[in-house]
């Protein structure tokens, strides 16, 4: 284990920085919390989480696939992939950190996503442990230890000391070559995790049990009666979807620039009404689906097909986030009333 | 660099066939000249083009004929582009996707009854030359076909010329509405289906709009087949085709991955949504 | 903003059907010069200008977007234009609140009498765009040409 | 007020004057609360809450439940009862099957302001007049109720209710605001600046489309960024070209009939300043054309479907005060 003194963090950014970029949570303009390419000045954020996930660079909102050249009747196809270059990601939390394994699932399975591959082969990440868990968090109901995160690397901090500890190869080659971080005993964070522990213990949320979603038919929950007032004052926006560290769904378009014709992705929502439509109809016509989707999807159909691990990792973002405070943790907990 | 899934390789249509007012036939081989890919019947394939947009269709032509062939209805953007095209126009292509008819493992050796309307005949094309080529590894095949008239039953000349002709293949046809020139059945598929009364012992192979299947259904449950014998294709709005960007997902299935032909019995597991 | 050497400025004219358009070709059969880079689009009536066109224009790379109408009063539809004008006033007032260049936008009314007008109103407004540069605050760098 | 509120949605369901009733539906904590339709006093009971975080307006709401079986209650708060007339104006609303009770504010709550003011892990928020108590996970901090009202109550415009059919609490006047100050600041510095404000603002958007599905005046039954063939349909932003297109066309389209209710800035997970675009809007047609208030009253025009023979012309963007840019 290593560390370093608080006050020498931007020393320690410089130096990850001066060989790869480094991103850190650092507040933007609205004093909300962002992942943000190091540079002199810029400095950690004191917030918990960040509003947009880590996600977010490793699968974009917006990336180039490829473009076309078309004239008459020829087509020309043209590389048009975005660089990925190595990069550092510190201060992903431990729900952010778990979401890489969900969204490894579903891009890295046959056949594999190349544009996300070759980020998630760039990226290293380095996790903070919180100190000050949110009343939104439930990432404890999914077995994370927000506590002790995963990653590449793991941190912890304290007022006086941020704590190093190197859990992967990539990880351990990174420390060596960071003459910033001085040698510590293993045992000086279980002071910092204890603390963390004791308000995890605390979470109002942590009596979220999801078992059930297990052991119930999938039609049986699809057919409940509860999703009608569930659904029932949803906007239909995609703040969730954005927000959320798992949702991977995206759409395929096409820009036309008069010269050359860019192919691209971006993120979608199953919220979007415009999402299954088809020249002869949307096979979803009303919210109700829609929202139902969102949440079967996450709590049912990808345990399903992934071992029983749910599409949730407890953030709270959308707890926080969504215009109508409707979330996951209000859709579990009333859909548990009409179960067996 | 490697070669992402979502990257489609370029093709070219070599000829167009018009068999219906509102359907084309597309022949697309790779620029090269030679076949873009071999395909199981039942699949199907991403065509584009660039700044148009990309969809997914149905490959008619049988794995065993050295081209690829696309009967395309059309009703949306993609569909009217392509009707609107010209013999030597390149397009992008990408495939082949989903699961397919399991030609060679549970159909072999069976009695088959196809039962398709209107552009429903797509899918099922490539599955009916397919067993014409390996004509001693079925049984007897049955072919309904059913359209709105004469004019709107895709590609008729083969129907007749070559299907109808063919020892251990009977072709039913009909049409909605009595016409001029017609001296064959009138009437619905579902109920055309239910006259004929056909043996228990086929398996079927559906596939028609959802109204069709829905009454040829219950006819064929009311003649005493079950659900386990019914195979149909389905369709959605698909982006990737690669079954992740999520739009194709029907409960814990995607179609165009782990579908789009399913067996009766495996939709009945799933949410009612398509 | 400097001006940028070999600046060919794009400007998007859009032309109400019953008055400028005249206009515009009045100007032309009278042989009056005006900038080649003016690109006309007719429309049926300045009301007809969606603030969207306008928006597009400048995607596709316009680097300045012109109304011309009929004269208030003098409306093929009696009123189109007093409505084209409220919105127009409001829209180029945002987009000056949003930091994009005021100079870049402008509403003409140009008589099917006025060839001479609609020339020198071209010449003008093509000059305030040479001066302004291109258009980088509102533009698509998808689309930019270099 | 909660209680008054509550009894009030108990006697319209049992008096039958009312089949369902809109209004807050109780949370996983006190302040993550619901729009919800209540139809049997059980649930009125159990689960209706008023309070300060009560921030939702209702009235877009009414243009589906109002075309529903039965008529509907629903309380409204005095700038949501302007987004409700405006409805009513634009023919969205039927008048006949909606009993309007208007209740009188004070202001609500914003927690992402609350949470701004460094508190984590909020587990209740008391009010007591000009001060709220604020437990959190890791303490109790008092801060001033003025630094926590959501924006819009922060300068509000009015305490009047221009619609109802019953009030609770007293009507309340037309309020002097400040309203308009930031967008004087802004029309105040140079363009540069003003450019540079807006992309560092609207960088920040992520498209979810929250601003335009909470605003009451964006009621089209198709919008034009759904529309596959509008060729502005582009969910997610590519180019920072599309993020202005959006919002300006998004403000344009509510131009004249913005009522002000700031529900766009309320929603937006990113903190964009919307309304800043709206209030925009709203403080040009005021200088330009005379004062109007989206939602006042059922007869005045629209200012963008009226205009008068002598209107300014759009070069008085051109030669108004301030840096040209």
């Amino acid at each position: 284990m290593k560390r370093i003194a608080v006050e020498n963090l931007q020393s320690l950014f410089a130096a990850v920085s001066a060989k790869k970029q480094l991103y850190i949570p650092a507040d933007d303009s609205a004093g909300q919390a962002k992942f943000t390419l190091w540079s002199e000045g810029t400095v950690l954020t004191e917030k918990l989480n960040t509003v947009r996930s880590a996600k977010d660079l490793f699968f974009p909102q917006v990336e180039n696939l490829v473009n076309f050249k078309v004239s008459s009747k020829k087509i020309e196809i043209l590389e048009n992939r975005d660089s990925s270059e190595p990069f550092v990601v510190f201060g992903v939390r431990a729900c952010d950190c778990r979401s890489f394994d969900i969204l490894d699932t579903v891009f890295l399975s046959d056949p594999v996503d190349t544009y996300y591959q070759s980020r998630r082969e760039n990226g290293l990440v380095i996790t903070l442990a919180c100190n000050r868990p949110a009343e939104t968090c439930f990432c404890g109901v999914f077995g994370i230890d927000a506590s002790d995160p995963a990653g590449d690397v793991t941190c912890w901090m304290d007022k006086a000391y941020l704590y190093w500890r190197a859990n992967t190869e990539r990880g351990q080659e990174l420390t060596k070559s960071l003459s910033v971080l001085e040698d510590c005993d293993e045992s000086s964070v279980d002071a910092i995790r204890e603390a963390s522990k004791q308000i995890l213990q605390k979470l109002p949320l942590n009596d979220l049990d999801l078992t059930d979603f297990r052991e119930n038919k999938l039609l049986d929950v699809f057919n409940d009666s509860a999703w009608g007032e569930l659904s029932e004052s949803c906007l239909g926006c995609g703040t969730c979807t954005f927000v959320c560290p798992t949702c991977q769904c995206y759409d395929v378009q096409d820009f036309d620039n008069g010269r050359e014709v860019r192919r691209f992705r971006c993120w979608d929502s199953c919220m979007y009404s415009d999402f299954t439509m088809m020249a002869h109809g949307t096979n979803r016509p009303t919210q109700k689906e829609r929202f139902r989707q969102r949440f079967m999807h996450k709590l049912v159909y990808y345990p399903n097909n992934n071992n029983g691990v749910f599409g949730c990792v407890g953030c709270g973002r959308c707890l926080q986030k969504c215009p109508i405070h409707m979330n996951i943790v209000k859709v579990t907990k009333k859909l548990k009333e009409g179960m067996v | 660099m490697r070669q992402d899934p979502l990257i489609p390789m370029l093709g070219e249509v070599t000829a167009i066939r018009t068999d219906t007012p509102d359907v084309k036939t597309f022949r697309v081989m790779g620029v090269d000249g030679e076949k873009p890919f071999v395909h199981i019947p039942g699949q199907c394939a991403m065509l584009s083009m660039p700044g148009v947009g990309e969809a997914l269709f149905s490959i008619t032509s049988s794995p065993t004929e050295p081209y690829l062939d696309f009967s395309i209805k059309k009703c949306g953007c993609v569909t009217s582009w392509l009707h609107a095209m010209e013999v030597g126009q390149q397009i992008t292509i990408r495939g082949p996707y989903g699961n397919g008819f399991p030609v060679d493992t549970e159909l072999a050796g069976r009695d088959l009854l196809f039962i398709a309307g209107g552009i429903g005949l797509a899918p099922l094309h490539s599955v009916i030359n397919y067993c014409r080529h390996y004509r001693d590894r079925y049984g007897k095949i049955d072919i309904v076909y059913g359209s709105r008239s004469k004019d709107d039953l895709v590609d008729f000349p083969e129907i007749e010329n070559e299907w109808c002709k063919e020892a251990g293949i009977n072709v039913h046809l009909t049409i909605d509405n009595p016409q001029e020139g017609w001296d064959g059945h009138v009437g619905f598929v579902p109920n055309f289906v239910k006259e004929l009364a056909f043996d228990t012992n086929k398996t079927v192979l559906m596939c028609g709009p959802p109204i069709m299947i829905k009454f040829t259904l219950a006819g064929l449950l009311e003649l005493g087949f079950s659900r386990e014998q019914v195979y149909t294709t389905m369709e959605l709005r698909m982006k990737c085709a690669l079954g992740k960007c999520g739009r194709c997902n029907i409960g814990d299935k995607y179609v165009c991955k782990d579908g789009p032909v399913f067996r009766l019995d495996q939709l009945d597991e799933l949410p009612d949504e398509y | 903003m400097s001006v940028t050497e070999n600046f060919k400025p794009t400007i998007v004219a859009f032309c109400c059907n019953w008055c400028s358009y005249a206009g515009a070709d009045l100007s032309g059969t009278n042989r009056l010069q005006y900038p080649a880079n003016v690109k006309i689009i007719r429309i049926p009536c300045s009301c007809r200008l969606n603030p969207m066109f306008v928006l597009r224009a400048f995607q596709k790379g316009a680097d300045g977007v012109i109304l011309c109408g009929c004269h208030p009063g003098d409306c093929h539809y009696t009123t189109g234009n007093y409505y084209a004008r409220r919105r127009m006033t409001l829209l180029f007032s945002l987009l000056d609140f949003m930091g994009i260049e005021r100079g870049r936008t402008r509403v003409e009314w140009v008589s099917a009498a006025e060839g001479a007008k609609f020339a020198a109103t071209m010449n003008e407004f093509t000059e305030t765009i040479m001066k302004l540069g291109p258009n980088r605050r509102l533009e698509d760098l998808r689309c930019r040409k270099d | 007020m909660q209680k008054r509120l509550k009894e009030k949605a108990l006697e319209l369901l049992s008096n039958c004057t009312v089949t369902r009733v809109l209004g807050w539906k109780t949370g996983e904590f006190f302040y993550d609360l619901t729009p919800a339709v209540f139809e049997t006093a059980e649930e009125v009971e159990k689960e209706f809450v008023y309070s300060g975080f009560s921030g939702a307006n209702l009235s877009k709401y009414l243009i589906q439940e109002s075309r529903k079986q039965g008529k509907v209650a629903v309380f409204l708060k005095p700038c949501d009862s302007y987004s409700f007339q405006q409805l009513l104006k634009e023919h969205r609303i039927l008048r006949e099957n909606v009993y309007v009770v208007g209740i009188s504010c004070n202001g609500l709550l914003d927690m992402e302001k609350i949470r701004a003011q460094g508190c984590e892990g909020v587990t209740a928020v008391t009010e007591d007049g000009d001060t709220l108590t604020v437990d959190t996970l890791y303490g109790t901090t008092k801060l001033s109720r003025n630094d926590c009202l959501l924006e819009r109550c922060a300068v509000c415009k009015s305490k009047k209710i221009v619609a109802f059919d019953e009030l609770i609490g007293e009507q309340g006047e037309e309020l002097e605001s400040n309203r308009f100050d930031r967008v004087a600041e802004l029309e105040a510095m140079t363009p540069e600046e003003r450019f540079a404000f807006w992309r560092e603002e609207l960088s920040r958007c992520i498209r979810c489309n929250a601003c335009r599905n909470v605003c009451p005046a964006c009621s089209c039954e198709k919008c034009v960024f759904d529309n596959e063939k509008s060729g502005v349909r582009n969910k997610a932003i590519a180019d920072s070209f599309e993020e202005n297109l959006f919002h300006i066309i998004r403000a344009f389209h509510v131009a004249g009939r913005c009522t002000d209710c700031g529900e766009c800035s309320r929603v937006c997970p990113q903190n964009i300043p919307l309304h800043l675009l709206n209030r925009k809007f709203i403080k040009d047609i005021n200088e330009f054309y005379g004062v109007y208030q989206a939602g006042a009253d059922m007869d005045t025009k629209s200012p963008l479907t009226d205009f008068t023979l002598d209107d300014c012309e759009p070069s008085i963007v051109h030669e108004r005060g301030g840096v040209q840019g």
